[in-house]
């Protein structure tokens, strides 16, 4: 990919334009402030300033903006920007990642479903929401998709299902 | 007044020459003439504190010397249709405005918690002399 | 051919200087050479008389002495899913186009109706020469 | 990475000077300097193969022979929120970038499937030296 | 519509501002490479190169780019784009047309309804959708706003609207 018209630089050692010969690249985590002035002899190199970073070795006059975490939208930090790494950022906890696309470049963090009423078949994790059991738990009947605990019925609110639920076990509600 | 947004002037691609300068919040016109102003925000949600917005705005004001009051040069406002889960809303403003040498240019936002700042390449501002 | 918009060039915010001028809805190419030609039209509603549009176009034309056609430069369309109470839908183009002296630039739109015409900073027009 | 758009160099409105050349999908900088760097993409659904899209990207990048990996200029990101039926969605981007000679300029989208290529000034991009 | 500071070219002819006098147009179908060099004189005209057009005579110097019909989204070529005019796009077989605006610049290809169990009063065009009769066609019952056929029906499915139209041809499904 080397610029078609550029005298070719051996190998490890980049085309200075403004230099018009090669020089060595700066380290991971730094930036060129100068250019060696010849390829023999080595370029200033400076660390990349806070909240800026370089993961590989370059010969360019500025480091990368680290991103930031979306904190307000219930992003949190896996590891933090350093010189030679960006931020990498997950969920806070009770929430998992939803990717906007299949690079999964930008993600939001949605808040993990409780499964109120049902045993938990796979507990929400940073890449999926939680899994609940079909059934309802013990004491707990069916109410259209939602799982209600039998002591919370009444005789006038215990329907079919309820009654097959929470009479067998005779701890209903009182009347 | 609406939010006004605070910009990264120095590090990755940020950058000021021609004494164009950036200070409290603001760009510095350092000579009279046509400049072309232009600004991008990205908004997203939801977030936990606001109600579900129904619209954002984006605004890019001058204040000078000569007049007490900010005037509002470009503005770009979108109603949100998305539903619940997660919404991106980019708006790009950018025009040709007279300035005057000291003027100063903002970029006002109607809610600044809704304002994506996490990516560089996602909110910027700028100004060309032509 | 979809309808017009009219432009103010004086008042407010609008100029037009080095004898670029404004005359019947167009800008008036006063010099041959390469453009940046924009503009944004801020679309609302709903209005009273239209039925709910579900979709709003700009377009940025040049008319030529030396082709009896509008030539379409610059095509905006936004689908709206927006539901029944108030909408905005800004729309941005801007690009470098290689003009003749004599050329004339206009922007039409889908419905003019559709236009929110209140502000000056919420629909604009315009170019230089680069 | 995400995929990157050809474009047209010659015929129709497109064409290239000043030596800012176009070659293997990207437009050559000549010489060092700032430029406005700009590109509007049409995306439009629902297309056959592809499921419903809850977002669209576009992002212009640089790649250049002092860092083995492209760096992200401008991003433009919308979530979509249209229903069943036919869909459209302008995404712009324009910005001021200091630019080496030789770096390459390119434009990714998130979905290649989604971009409107049927009509030249609906999906456009371009340069200029400040 | 001339523009006002020129001198008046005498009809069918255009002012040439790099050439500072009037030349006949090119004919439809190619560009002016060269102007005149004088009025009496013929222009260079130079035919549109493949994938552009111009539909009328002109003094331009490139011609315009076709369009093409987005096949991706049910789009068909009803005609295609020649030196003198532009691509001319349609919807694929089973599809029509819905315009975006009353102009119909931009329209989208939707999948005709099918009918299914009913006359069709107007078959799928490319302007309109197919009109479907609305009761249903013999043998078959009203579901909804579907009609179902009989034989598919059992007894314990079979309601009101069903018997009344399946039983009265007594050829029921099995039980």
């Amino acid at each position: 990919r080397r610029y078609a018209t550029n005298l070719p630089c051996p190998a490890g050692m980049n085309w200075i334009e403004t230099a018009r010969h090669c020089c060595r690249p700066c380290p991971a985590g730094t930036f060129m402030l100068e250019a060696c002035p010849s390829p023999e002899n080595s370029s200033v190199c400076v660390p990349c300033p806070n909240g800026t970073f370089r993961t590989q070795p370059n010969t360019l006059g500025e480091c990368q903006a680290c991103y930031e975490c979306d904190q307000d939208a219930f992003q949190s930090v896996l590891s933090n920007c350093s010189a030679t790494s960006n931020v990498v950022c997950g969920c806070q906890p009770g929430h998992f990642r939803v990717c906007f696309d299949i690079h999964c470049s930008e993600f939001s963090c949605q808040k993990c479903q409780p499964c109120t009423g049902r045993l938990i078949q796979r507990p929400c994790s940073e890449a999926q929401d939680t899994l609940c059991d079909s059934s309802c738990k013990p004491n707990f009947y069916r109410e259209g998709d939602e799982c209600r605990p039998c002591h919370t019925s009444t005789l006038d609110t215990c329907g079919k299902e309820c009654q097959q639920v929470c009479s067998s076990n005779n701890d209903q509600g009182s009347g | 007044h609406l939010p006004i947004l605070q910009w990264e002037d120095k590090r990755g691609l940020a950058f000021t020459k021609n004494n164009l300068s950036y200070s409290s919040n603001a760009l510095v016109i350092p000579v009279s003439g046509d400049y072309y102003v232009y600004a991008q925000v990205t908004f997203r949600g939801p977030i936990e504190s606001s109600t579900r917005p129904n619209s954002v705005t984006e605004i890019i004001t001058k204040v000078t010397d000569s007049y007490p009051e900010p005037t509002q040069l470009l503005t770009g406002t979108k109603t949100l249709s998305e539903n619940g889960n997660g919404w991106f809303q980019p708006i790009y403003l950018g025009a040709v405005v007279s300035l005057e040498v000291g003027d100063k240019l903002m970029v006002n936002v109607s809610d600044i918690k809704l304002v994506d700042y996490t990516k560089e390449h996602k909110t910027f501002f700028g100004a060309f002399l032509l």
